[in-house]
């Protein structure tokens, strides 16, 4: 039902974005994109409904749903078709959600069914609340995981025929994973909806798809029955990124006791916050010392960005310190001088509501990086320029604007310019989620190796265990505002004690296992 | 609730601000030249006339007594007397305050929705041909002198191509509503200008709202147009709408004096102009202070308003 | 674009830049504005080719001699009142507590002194010049800048950026600048062009309330003529014209360039 | 001269009765409700009090008319006087018109809240007595033989005893205020008129303030009759066939001058008053500033009014002005001045350029109409400022203007002057008066302060067809006039 023929869209410089690229998707196909980060998935999928970001064009080629093709038809007939059959979860849900309109509102807008009790049903099969209070909350009164499940409910309920989801499980523990995929899965087999799922999880896409597509550069450079591409990769590129991925068992049986641990650098005791009327962080405490990684572990909502938050002065705690280097922290960012906000840096979650939209991303990097180390602007630039090459980053982004960036790359940027301001704290909220495993794992290593080589500290807050397992020495597990483990990798992952981690430990999969089986 | 103990602190400021109000438009009426006392005597009046007047008047007392006596008086709604006709001024506002309450009423009604629409039209078709047509209208609209725009209109449509009373004369015995027709030249020649320039700043708010992901996103999720612009586009552009248009409706009730003046409609300018020319320092300060007061709550609920569509700001709770 | 298209702007441009060079080197050309040559309300002559004007003036020269002051005091005072606006809006929406609270004040104040009282107030205290009416508009202005800017401010400061870039190091004062106001400026902006030509008005306004208008200026002789319009057609027409194109020109011109900067 | 022939005679216009007439007047928003003749202001409110109360006298077509009094004499040395009044008067409420009723007037316009009170200063208020039912006594303060054009004339409505609420008059005057709404007011004809039936049967007063916005409202038809339209405003409907302009003649019009103060330097010196005199050229200014819509002046108010003596029209002598300014060293004088009446400023600005000419630089001092009288007190201070009067007759005129008290007295008039006035004032035979007046005028004209330019007309505009308006001391009369037929 959907026919992508010969598709180019180029930027305006001209570089191809997406080459000549052919694709059916058939009534019920369930077909995976998988690709490196800026390989031209987003774009992909944007087609798909018919549109083309401002700065991109479209070349050559077309894309027809039923016939209707959608990126030269007038505005009407492409919003009937989208109406009438597609589906689209954009790439960073936190900032397509209307901030204006409580949840509620945001269900009802384009359900089918529009009943109290449809409503609170489709909130549950996302694993969200249903009831009354949170359905009158806004967007921003949820965790990033919440939103993200909160605009999977929105959209699935229109009952499209085909879902484009564009990296629907980032953000999202195992626990919630599962609970979503295997809501989508229900779906799909239920009611024969087409299913386009990009996404950097790869068992994800074992699990989901049935076509897998490995895009890169904006070329597919492999297709074929998902099990086949997974079993028995050919291209090149698709065995360097199954190679990149963490496997938590694999990484366990790897993991080495990390050498003896610094000096305390950020200690936290009896952190207490309160979001709205709720207490999210009950009486948490925690060390972090230098040079050591640690990881927050924790299901959707449990409180991991509020802590982190906190730490940074983002959100003023009710009760609790936390001391930098021996010295207490004023409790707000605005009270804390320059030296004490830059020693502590944050790359948030929402890295796309960090950057100014009207500011090239280079120009962000930059000024930091003047301000931090006093370099002249010539120094400065340089500087820039090798932290975005570290990050992954071509040059020839520096001077685009966050919005003509793609969401791994905006990602990106945000983390290096945490990294300009050369802190000796680093708390990563879902730093990797955006990207695909090998740039990831690239990122990663930079931040041991900044670690290692460095002495800077590490809070790490992923839903990946594998990373866990690679990158981290210890894990806190978070629940219910409160710390209920806490000790090195191995033992707290290779043996949970308390049920949540055994819970999170047991959603994880590993790719292989599960690439061809249908579970 | 945060809402409700932000309408207080926003109205006890209100309080505040009105008081430095009084002090200001005080210490302004006091700068202004000549005394109650030669305007309200006839021309024949002799020197010791004049002084008796200004004794009676009080003019001749220094100023911080007569502030005090004025603002206590202010608290209980009394404003003194007018120095020219004798009539407290209370009753001397009460009809032109009605008045100008319908003209800026009416004008609203037209000019609110007019602005927003035109604002929204051109916003979403930046920079097309229908776009710069409309700027180019509005920018001329609001170029040309008040005076001139309502001169126009009277040579227009009262002279020329006689269709509409020249000025507006309501009926013995009746109000404006009576005679609708009286309104129609007032109101365009301020709608004029209101819609014009609202309609500027609507549209940049329009088009910084429609760049935002949300709507983009809700387009792509195949909304009706209908649908993204209110639901979804609007509640971004309100807080600097809100602004606008507190400034234009409170702007309406000081700033009639032009149209009032060439249409004869007896409402607030009017009476303030009036008061200046004779001096009449009462019903000056009244007219002033009620102004205020009104221009205060105009905004006061403006913020109001941007609070309660941002849910982001209610809960900072500024 | 089509030749055409750029014949027509061509056209455009050479009849702006026509109107400038009048306002800016007509004074030289101006024989006596204010010199009483005849009977008022005269028709085009060789002597005076646009006819006098309500007192007998010749309107060519005045129009000649009027359009300076329109370029140099209402575009100051605007700027004045813009830049001081987005400064208070900017400090208020920024800092919450006293200064916000200090800055709404402020803005309650000034917007609550109708305006005619303001102009009357400051005509009398310190007579028609150009300080004074620089003072009316920035009075009249700045509040309601104020108030825009403080709106979109508060909005901008729960933004993650804002809060990034401050705790990337940045000072008050470049996160105000560098990352705010580049977000909230397009109304402001986009209100600049309407506040000129109001300041235009205004200079006008003062010559209509009988204030000496301080030479000549379009504003002024559109309001010194436009009773006797009847008569004379082109002592109002003219000058309305001109002011006309000006304003026009510089709010389109205004548009395109925030169009540019904030692309 | 005082012929007894009644103010308000038989009807003028040979046209048919009209049953109702709009009259578009000036007002202000502050303006005291019409019809209270204590405090009366200009424009809609003095024409609705001229209408429902009668006055014992009025100046008619540049003539002293007996109007409710019959005669009023002098005792010998003019200290006290004997009003007898007119029979078979009777006021709105049918009570006839007793002398009660005049005292109560009398004594209540001279004192305050009355904002006429000083024309009655110099009355002996509580000594009014009335001596029988139609007579009244008047004693005065000081000797005054002008008592009937200096007090009377000036002011004098009169309404019955008793007569507390003025939002409801009565008078005796040819129409009854029936309702005031907005800024109209409702008149009705008065049946019984002593005068005789009005003509028309309904008047409407609608206040307007703008002299434009009238003018508009006339032509849209909202108005029958327009007081006090722009000269600009005269000369762009001159051809129109729709409306007919009328012209008050300097009889009806405010006097305009550049006052010179004798006291102050360099105006002390006579030669400079003189040269600055001749210097003018008073054709060109009326031309200039009044559009043509007036009468050239000859320094002395009261022109085409009683009592005027027939002055030399002063014409323009540029080398006689030159040599004494010359002789009197004079090169460059400044004048205050500003837009007090329309074209003031023009004059001022021509006045600059024709004093050039007799080789003097003339600088204007220009000042906003509100800032011009700011302070009565310092008006008598300026050596040389624009002012206008209304034009009166020159005996009421140099009472009311050119003594020491008068805060308008600008041209600083002399003791000796002074002196001659009171004793003109108080000299009861009214021939001798005059002459002594006129003798005041001919000083005046010789060396008083004045440059009196011209006259500029109170400019009225009616429907066509509408006549038989009067003007009586500038305040339009409707009650004798007709439509078209
Ligand atoms: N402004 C707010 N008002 C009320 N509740 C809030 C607000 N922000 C977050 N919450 C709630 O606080 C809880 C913790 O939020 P937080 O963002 O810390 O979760 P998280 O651990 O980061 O989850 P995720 O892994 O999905 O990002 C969530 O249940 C969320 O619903
Ligand atoms: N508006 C734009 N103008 C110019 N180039 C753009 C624009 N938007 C995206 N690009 C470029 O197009 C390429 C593909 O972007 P796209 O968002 O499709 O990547 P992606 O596969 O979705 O990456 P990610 O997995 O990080 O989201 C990227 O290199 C990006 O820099
Ligand atoms: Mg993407
Ligand atoms: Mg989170």
């Amino acid at each position: 039902m959907i026919e992508i023929r010969g598709l180019r869209i180029a930027d305006t410089t001209g570089r191809p974005v997406l080459r000549d690229l052919t694709l059916t998707v058939g009534d019920g196909d369930r077909i995976g994109v998988v690709g490196e980060s800026g390989a031209g998935k987003t774009t992909l999928a944007l087609a798909l409904v018919g549109a083309v970001r401002p700065g991109l064009r479209v070349v050559a080629g077309q894309v027809l749903v039923d016939g209707e093709d959608v990126l030269r038809a007038g505005p009407a007939e492409v919003r009937r078709v989208r109406r009438r059959a597609l589906g689209y979860l954009p790439q960073d849900p936190p900032s397509a959600l209307t901030p204006t309109l409580r949840i509620r509102r945001q269900l009802r807008e384009l359900a089918t069914d529009r009943t109290e009790a449809a409503v609170a049903t489709r909130l549950a099969e996302v694993g969200l609340p249903g009831d009354a209070a949170f359905q009158r909350r806004y967007p921003h009164q949820l965790s990033g995981g919440q939103q993200q499940r909160l605009a999977l409910a929105r959209l699935m309920s229109g009952d499209p025929r085909v879902l484009i989801l564009d990296e629907p499980t980032t953000g999202l523990d195992g626990l919630v994973r599962e609970q979503v995929l295997s809501q989508l899965r229900h779906l799909a087999d239920r009611r024969g909806v087409g299913l386009v799922f990009i996404t950097h999880d790869l068992a994800a896409a074992a699990r989901m798809t049935d076509h897998l597509v490995v895009l890169h550069d904006g070329e597919v450079v492999e297709q074929g029955p998902t099990a086949e591409v997974l079993g028995h990769p050919r291209a090149a590129y698709t065995r360097r990124l199954l190679a990149a991925v963490a496997d938590l068992r694999t990484e366990l049986d790897r993991w080495a006791a990390p050498p003896p641990p610094g000096p305390v650098v950020l200690e936290v005791t009896g952190l207490t916050a309160v979001r709205g009327r709720r207490v999210v962080l009950d009486d948490v405490s925690l060390r972090l010392h230098a040079g050591e990684s640690l990881a927050l572990l924790g299901t959707s909502g449990c409180g991991k960005t509020t802590l982190a938050q906190s730490v940074t002065g983002a959100l003023r705690p009710q009760a609790g310190r936390v001391t930098l280097g021996g010295r207490t922290l004023a409790a707000t960012l605005r009270r804390r001088p320059v030296a004490e906000r830059r020693r502590i840096q944050l790359v948030p979650q929402d890295s796309t509501g960090s950057l100014n939209p009207r500011r090239p991303v280079g120009a962000a990097i930059g000024r930091v990086v003047r301000r931090a180390r006093g370099l002249t602007a010539g120094e400065a630039a340089a500087e820039t320029r090798r932290l975005m090459g570290l990050v992954g980053l071509g040059e020839e982004l520096a001077d685009r604007l966050p919005r003509e960036l793609s969401g791994g790359q905006r990602q990106r940027v945000a983390i290096a310019r945490a990294l300009a301001a050369g802190a000796d704290v680093l708390i990563c909220d879902e730093v990797t989620s955006n990207l695909d495993a090998q740039v990831g794992a690239a990122v990663l290593r930079l931040l041991d190796s900044l670690r290692t080589e460095l002495g800077v500290a590490l809070l790490m807050v992923t839903h990946d265990l594998g990373v866990v397992a690679r990158h981290a020495e210890r894990v806190v597990v978070l629940s219910g505002g409160r710390v209920v483990d806490d000790g090195p990798v191995d033992d707290v992952l290779g043996t949970p004690r308390h049920e949540v981690t055994r819970a999170l430990v047991a959603a994880a999969t590993p790719v292989a296992d599960r690439s061809g089986s249908v579970g | 609730m945060t809402g409700l103990r932000f309408l207080v602190r926003r109205l006890g400021a209100a309080v505040a601000t009105l008081f430095v109000v009084a002090v200001v438009l005080f210490a302004g009426s006091e700068v202004l030249p000549g005394d109650a006392a030669s305007a309200s005597l006839g021309p024949d009046a002799t020197l010791e006339e004049v002084e008796q007047r200004r004794a009676e008047l009080g003019v001749d007392r220094p100023w911080p007594g007569r502030f005090v006596e004025w603002i206590a008086g202010a608290i209980r709604l009394d404003l003194g007397v007018s120095s020219v006709s004798g009539q407290p001024v209370v009753d001397l506002v009460a009809a032109p305050l009605a008045a100008t309450g319908l003209l800026v009423a009416v004008t609203a009604a037209v000019s609110v929705p007019l602005a927003m629409g035109l604002g929204l039209v051109s916003g979403l078709r930046r920079d097309g041909r229908l776009d710069r047509t409309l700027s180019a209208v509005a920018v001329v609209a609001v170029s040309i002198p008040q005076f001139v725009v309502a001169g126009l209109l009277v040579l227009v449509f009262a002279d020329l191509l006689p269709v509409l009373p020249a000025i507006s004369l309501p009926p013995l015995g009746g109000t404006a509503l009576d005679r609708p027709e009286i309104l129609v030249l007032p109101v365009t020649a301020l709608t004029l200008f209101g819609a014009a320039w609202a309609s500027r700043i609507v549209r940049a708010a329009v088009i910084d709202a429609d760049a935002t992901p949300h709507v983009e996103a809700a387009r792509l999720a195949g909304l009706p147009e209908r649908v993204v612009v209110w639901r979804h586009l609007l509640p971004a552009a309100v807080p600097p709408c809100a602004q606008t248009f507190a400034w234009l409706l409170s702007g309406l009730f000081g700033g009639t004096a032009v149209v009032e003046v060439v249409f004869n409609y007896p409402g607030l300018s009017q009476t303030l102009v009036a008061a200046v020319r004779n001096h009449d320092t009462a019903v000056l300060e009244g007219v002033g202070l009620l102004l205020a007061a009104i221009i205060v709550v105009a905004f006061v609920l403006a913020d109001v308003v941007v609070m309660a569509v941002d849910p982001r700001l209610r809960v900072a709770g500024r | 674009m089509s030749r055409l298209r750029w014949v027509a702007v061509g056209c455009l441009v050479l009849v702006v830049l026509a109107v400038v060079g009048v306002a800016l080197f007509g004074p030289l050309l101006a024989g006596a504005p204010e010199q009483i040559v005849g009977l008022p309300y005269s028709g085009p002559s060789p002597a005076s080719p646009l006819g006098t004007d309500n007192s007998g003036r010749d309107v060519l020269d005045r129009v000649l001699a009027g359009g300076r002051p329109l370029v140099v005091v209402p575009v100051v005072a605007t700027v004045l009142a813009t830049l001081l606006g987005l400064l208070l809006g900017l400090a208020g929406g920024y800092f919450a507590g006293v200064v916000d609270t200090v800055v709404s004040r402020l803005d309650y104040v000034l917007l609550g002194l109708p305006p005619v009282l303001i102009l009357l107030v400051l005509l009398h205290g310190w007579g028609y010049s150009a300080t004074t009416m620089t003072a009316v508009v920035v009075l009249t202005g700045t509040p309601f800048v104020s108030r825009v800017t403080r709106a979109e401010t508060l909005r901008a400061v729960e933004d993650g950026y804002v809060v990034a870039a401050y705790a990337t190091g940045d000072s008050h004062l470049s996160v105000i600048f560098r990352e705010i106001l580049p977000n909230i400026i397009r109304p402001v902006l986009a209100d600049f062009g309407t506040r000129l030509a109001i300041a235009v008005t205004l200079t006008a306004a003062a010559g209509f309330l009988g204030f000496g208008s301080g030479g000549p200026n379009w504003g002024a002789m559109i309001s010194e003529n436009v009773e006797g319009i009847r008569l004379t057609p082109w002592g109002v027409a003219v000058p309305a014209v001109l002011l006309g194109v000006m304003t026009v020109a510089a709010n389109l011109g205004i548009d395109r360039l925030v169009g540019r900067v904030l692309r | 001269g005082d012929d007894a022939e009644p103010a308000g005679g038989p009807s003028g216009g040979g046209g048919a009765s009209v049953p109702s007439l709009k009259i578009g007047a000036p007002h202000a928003v502050t303006d005291s409700e019409a019809g209270n003749p204590l405090a009366t202001s200009i424009g809609a409110t003095l024409i609705v009090m001229r209408h429902v109360y009668d006055s014992l006298m009025v100046l008619d077509n540049g003539e002293y008319k007996y109007q409710l009094a019959e005669s009023v004499e002098p005792n010998a040395d003019a200290t006290e006087w004997t009003i007898k009044l007119r029979s078979g008067v009777t006021f709105h409420d049918g009570r006839p018109l007793r002398a009660a009723d005049v005292v109560h007037s009398l004594r209540a316009l001279g004192t305050k809240p009355s904002n006429r009170a000083s024309v009655y200063a110099l009355v002996d208020l509580p000594k009014i007595t009335a001596v029988d039912d139609l007579t009244v006594r008047v004693p005065l303060l000081a000797p005054r033989g002008d008592f009937k054009e200096a007090v009377l004339v000036v002011f004098s409505p009169i309404f019955p005893e008793g007569l507390t609420d003025f939002t409801k008059p009565i008078g005796s005057g040819p129409y009854t205020l029936a309702e005031r709404s907005g800024t109209t007011t409702r008149l009705v004809a008065n049946e019984q008129y002593w005068g005789g039936r009005p003509t028309v049967d309904e008047l409407h007063v609608v206040g307007i303030l703008d002299a434009g916005a009238r003018l508009s409202a006339l032509k849209a038809g909202q108005v029958d009759y327009a007081i006090g339209i722009s000269a600009t405003g005269a000369r762009t409907e001159a051809a129109n066939s729709e409306l007919v302009v009328h012209r008050g003649g300097p009889a009806n019009a405010n006097a305009l001058s550049f006052a010179m103060n004798q006291k102050l330097k360099p105006f002390d010196d006579p030669r400079v008053r003189q040269a600055v005199r001749l210097a003018a050229d008073r054709q060109a200014l009326v031309d200039n500033a009044l559009l043509g819509y007036g009468t050239t002046a000859d320094d002395v108010v009261g022109m085409k009014l009683p009592g005027y003596a027939d002055l030399p029209p002063r014409a323009r002598d540029l080398d006689q002005a030159r040599r004494l300014f010359a002789e009197a060293g004079v090169t460059a004088l400044t004048l205050r001045t500003g837009e007090i009446v329309p074209g003031m400023l023009n004059a001022s600005r021509l006045l600059a350029q024709q004093l050039k000419e007799a080789g003097v630089e003339l600088t204007l001092e220009e000042l906003s109409p509100d800032a011009y009288y700011a302070d009565l007190m310092t008006l008598a201070t300026h050596p040389f400022q624009a002012f206008y009067y209304s034009n009166r007759p020159a005996a009421v005129h140099l009472s009311a203007v050119t003594h020491a008290k008068a805060p308008f007295n600008v041209t600083g008039t002399s003791e000796a002057y002074q002196g001659k006035l009171a004793a003109a004032q108080a000299t009861p035979d009214d021939k001798a008066r005059e002459a002594a007046f006129r003798a005041l005028q001919e000083e005046f004209y010789a060396e008083g302060g004045d440059l009196l330019w011209g006259f500029q007309e109170q400019l009225d505009a009616g429907r066509k067809g509408i006549e038989g308006v009067r003007m009586v001391q500038s305040v339009q009369l409707f009650d004798r006039v007709t439509g078209p037929a």
